[in-house]
């Protein structure tokens, strides 16, 4: 399958945006989960839904996911940073929990897991009015031990429901590696629970795009739900200042020289896609962009103490 | 209609089916089978299996396939079987109760979770776990007492905006028949009964324990004593206003609860009252509920184990009251 | 490999033996869950362990597992009627919490899916200390949607736990076919954890004794967990007085002629095992030996009120 | 030596773990990485990955095994990392909390359930779930409030044949130093300890909010009030004697809590003390506590959301004291 440039320079545009977006959100908050090393992953599973699709992605790169689902860039950082401007009015963190503005479905507490059967039931409500929508929920290897995941992708299974799960494999759960974490191939559960699985090369955006237009439209059809394994690599650390004493250095350089963003590049430039010039100059509006967001974002009033509104917790 | 308390929470169900085609029913069992103790009787063959959907053994998903139906619009009712089960939910009753806050006011997850509860005729889970889910923000935990708030609470609950987790008690399940008003009606949710009113001391509870409060009021004629009766139909968020006006009027409460006592909700009320009713106070506030032990299994232990007329008798005293039991003749 | 005729003939005898308490128990408890159909799979899973292994049976068939392991008939029964000579002194179940005494692990509340993690902490326990002990885990079809499977197996792969997992396919949850409880094929989800499944005829008692002994050994030997799916039918009711009407008969009768103790009996008559006055005789202990047991449970006093012993929730 | 809470923590078990060989640790990076916020560090490095098992991210699984590798004689220490991801863990606290009764006495599981939370500079993970698994019945929990008590109830809880639920205040856990004693010694599970002695009104708490009503007590002789500060230490089973003890003297109470009001286990105390102390109370028992929503993330919220010395002393004003604030010179 080809793909038109626009949307091909717009993945790219996708990836270094979440570089930049690292660079400067670790900056400010040494807490920040970078994405760096995962970019082709997360931005080819995030990429291509139509607004009425439901998205739950994985707590790293959730900003990423609400960016491209729609949501506007300041009010995300504000969100961030638990200012009153945010989408959550400060009340919880952005970071891990997109907005439902833009049907997003975040973490509601630190409990990684249960948002696969969330996005599961808007799979469920979209079959049941008979919508071609899907669902795409998006987990870590580290998640993909949870009976969460277990329980989301049997009961899909049995009701056919129109969903993708992706497993974001970046090899570790804070310091813990598949080896000791994960028993056999994530991918391969697909197959005891009755729906195809399949494992395809996370820092190759264009694989990963092809494997989840294929999965989507399957979704769409009727034909159920599906697993993708994205296998790649955290090149960050757990969070952006982990001083990451528990693993060796070589392998997390050898992975750094797979950078998919470096890959794609020689990509684009390799197959006259687009001129060097024109990625610095996405790069730059990119860093202008954000930088202005973030600015924008850091001079929003902080809440007072009235803003923890007790009357909000009920919905009227 | 005479009814069941089985039958008027099905009543409600298949009422706001045909009402609002966004409500349906999930959970094990609940097709063809009926439901556990026929919870669901007659959906299935009314409303087929695209609203009645009989799911896999997997309480966290199907509770949590409720949120994520709720977040796009449904009204799910979950068929959770037994309240012995909401160890299994609290992560997904955190979540959906915390997403109209959490997300700034623009999600709702409007599901209602159904569950068995209490020691009665079917011997077995019986767990009265309902205090945990007070202690959730977001969520609302309702305990119908009869076959009409039964039916008039789980249509309100199926309307409210939020989770709300509907407790019934398996010793009401079939046992009663009452006259139930046709058509919808909604018993307002955060709000108590008077079951029976009352001037000495005030008798908190919900449930089936409701039953025993009221008979055992009447008993109490013969002491010489008045006993107020409060139903309090809504455990979370709790009725204040008026337990503490049924508490200021008689000056004296005993709590009745089938939770274990060491953080039970019926601690919560104690506290309000004590903090609240400081003045009107004329003895101890009591609550009477089983031993911190797990539900035991044989009908004597479960009987030991429940509170019974004696230790309601001797909370009374505890309250200070004076039983001036008349001869037998009474 | 071929058994010793007095072993063949043990599992006989204890095949007979579940269909007899059947009869006796669900004749004097409609909530009974009985076992008809299935006698070949637990007895095959439950038999020839030591006593120092540890063994998490199905609900479904725990007496017959507590029997196996040793408990008293007597006192396992009046524990099934909360009498205070029962193993749990009336406080709790003995028809689905087997006694500890025996190294059991029932259900501690009524949930199912959390004692297939108990088993592997004892089988934790095991390899921590050297030794060659297993434990084994038992669950029905219904049962293996929940996230505890999943967590359960996972972790036992990781670790390299010396249990064995075992799926007492029924083919049926209540009232729940398989169909639509269970999406895929149970025994393969073994390979998505890392371990080896087998799908076994869970009506042929040699065979399921077979698997078990692979199974057992290889995980004595270190080499780790493994799950064995025993495939049966529940001709029985869910529970002793259930009207079955979400089902129809046929399929019932057709299982019914593939009675696993019928079919047992030809097996032994045809190769000259035994006499059908040999197996006459051993149902005819049977009878008495579980009459005779039963009518002493129910002679056994019942608890009053003060032995709920509220003290005896802690250990001292 | 001087020590911080976490390695007071640290050192209670490295104690126990030369002591007995049945003692192990497990838990999501417990290993090299240390533990989460550094609460096991320096365990694998002297007693190795047999002992200090790093797992998989499945609380349910990781608490099953402590329990299954309890029954069998092991005394498994898990590190949940935090108090919010007891919701994951319920159906096991239950399970094994029910154990010993339900085996009718044979059965025991020995576990640690080790748990970080509250407001403090980590930010996030807050939640203070405590007061579910005081209603459980056949469970400890367990919250100290500073590092000595650290390492006595940890010691106490590891050598408990019972499951425990141990509580970490993260605002304690690296931020202050104090003398412990070296070698092992246990701090008696059950028992609360008088933080400060006063006569006029008892401050109960526990955790982190024990540092808050001593300094707050401290100011409060200003006021010419003398206020006992009672540090519960264990919150289930409740030292009942030391608090009706106290509040007996004093006349009146304010608990202080970081969970949310309903449900909460501060109303079972509160209605301990309504039911036990009646003739004694001088003023109404107050609870202060946060207001039932779920924590907040802004700084400023999380500030609103946790009790300040504003909301006690209107809980002081509000058990009828009254404060007679001296000129600014004090
Ligand atoms: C249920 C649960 N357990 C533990 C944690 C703590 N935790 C936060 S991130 C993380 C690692 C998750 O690993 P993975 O899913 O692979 O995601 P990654 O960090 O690699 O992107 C853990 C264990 C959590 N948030 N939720
Ligand atoms: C966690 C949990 N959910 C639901 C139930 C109610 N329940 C009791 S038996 C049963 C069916 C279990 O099916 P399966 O595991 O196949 O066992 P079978 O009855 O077929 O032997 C159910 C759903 C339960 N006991 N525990
Ligand atoms: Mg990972
Ligand atoms: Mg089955």
């Amino acid at each position: 399958m080809t793909r038109a440039n626009d949307e091909v320079l717009e993945l790219y545009r996708l990836m270094s945006f979440s570089r930049i977006f690292d660079r400067v959100i670790g900056g400010h908050d040494g807490h920040w989960h970078g994405l760096e090393g995962e970019e082709a992953a997360a931005v080819g599973a995030y990429f291509g839904l139509r607004a009425t699709d439901v998205l739950a992605p994985h707590y790293r790169g959730s900003p990423l996911a609400s960016y491209i689902k729609g949501a506007d860039l300041r009010r995300l950082i504000a969100g961030m940073m638990g200012k009153p401007t945010g989408y959550n009015k400060g009340k919880h963190r952005n970071d891990v929990c997109g907005p439902w503005d833009f049907r997003l479905i975040g973490l509601y507490s630190g409990s990684l897991g249960p948002p696969l059967s969330y996005a599961a039931g808007a799979a469920l409500s979209m079959k049941l009015d008979g919508r071609d929508n899907v669902a795409v929920a998006v987990f870590g290897d580290g998640t993909s031990s949870r009976g969460d995941v277990h329980e989301a992708m049997n009961t899909s299974s049995v009701l056919k429901l129109p969903i993708v799960f992706v497993c974001q494999n970046n090899q570790i759960a804070i310091s813990t590696p598949t080896q000791t974490g994960v028993g056999g191939e994530i991918y391969r559960r697909a197959e005891g629970f009755g729906m195809t699985g399949r494992a395809v090369d996370g820092n190759d955006v264009l694989a990963v795009r092809g494997a989840m237009d294929e999965a989507i439209a399957a979704a769409r059809a009727g034909k159920g739900p599906s697993l993708i394994e994205l296998r790649t690599f955290r090149v960050a650390g757990h969070f952006y200042s982990d001083t990451e004493d528990y693993r060796d250095r070589e392998t997390v350089d050898a992975w750094r020289r797979k950078d998919p963003i470096a890959q794609f590049s020689r990509y684009l430039l390799e197959n006259d896609i687009c001129t060097s010039q024109e990625l610095v100059e996405i790069d730059s509006r990119l860093e202008a962009e954000i930088s202005e967001a973030f600015q924008a974002a850091l001079a929003d009033p902080p809440p007072d103490g009235r803003d923890i509104d007790v009357e909000a917790v009920y919905a009227k | 209609m005479r009814m069941t308390f089985a039958e008027a929470c099905v009543a409600a169900l298949a009422g706001e089916m045909r009402n609002d085609p966004n409500v349906f029913v999930m959970g094990e069992d609940v097709g063809a089978f009926g439901g556990p103790l026929k919870s669901t009787a007659g959906l299935f063959e009314e409303f087929g299996p695209r609203r009645v959907i009989d799911m896999p053994m997997a309480e966290s998903a199907i509770v949590g396939l409720a949120v994520g139906a709720a977040l796009d619009g449904k009204k799910p009712v979950v068929d959770l079987m037994f309240l012995e089960f909401l160890p299994l939910i609290m992560q997904q009753l955190v979540d959906a109760g915390a997403m109209h806050y959490y997300s700034g006011g623009v999600a709702k997850a409007p599901l209602v979770i159904r569950a068995k509860f209490g020691v009665g005729p079917f011997h077995g889970h019986a767990y009265d776990f309902h205090s945990w889910a007070t202690h959730v923000p977001g969520v609302k935990v309702v305990a119908p007492a009869n076959p009409t708030d039964a039916k008039g609470l789980l249509t309100a609950a199926v309307r409210d905006p939020n989770p709300v987790l509907f407790i019934e008690h398996m010793g009401l399940y079939h046992s009663m028949r009452e006259e139930v008003e046709e058509g919808a009606f909604e018993t307002p949710i955060g709000s108590a009964a008077i079951a029976r009113a009352g001037d000495d001391v005030t008798l908190i509870t919900y449930g089936a324990m409701v039953r025993r409060a009221k008979t055992f009021a009447e008993k109490l004629d013969a002491d010489g004593v008045s006993a107020e009766v409060l139903d309090l139909r809504t455990l979370a968020p709790l009725d204040r206003e008026t337990i503490v006006a049924s508490v200021s009027k008689t000056g004296r409460a005993v709590i009745l609860s089938e939770a274990i006592e060491p953080g039970g909700g019926h601690n919560t009320v104690a506290a309000l009252i004590g903090s609240t009713c400081f003045s009107a106070l004329k003895g101890p506030v009591q609550i009477v509920c089983p031993p911190p032990v797990p539900v035991p299994f044989h009908r004597a232990l479960e009987k030991a184990y429940i509170p019974d007329d004696e230790a309601i008798r001797s909370a009374l005293l505890g309250t200070g009251l004076s039983l001036r039991r008349r001869p037998a003749a009474q």
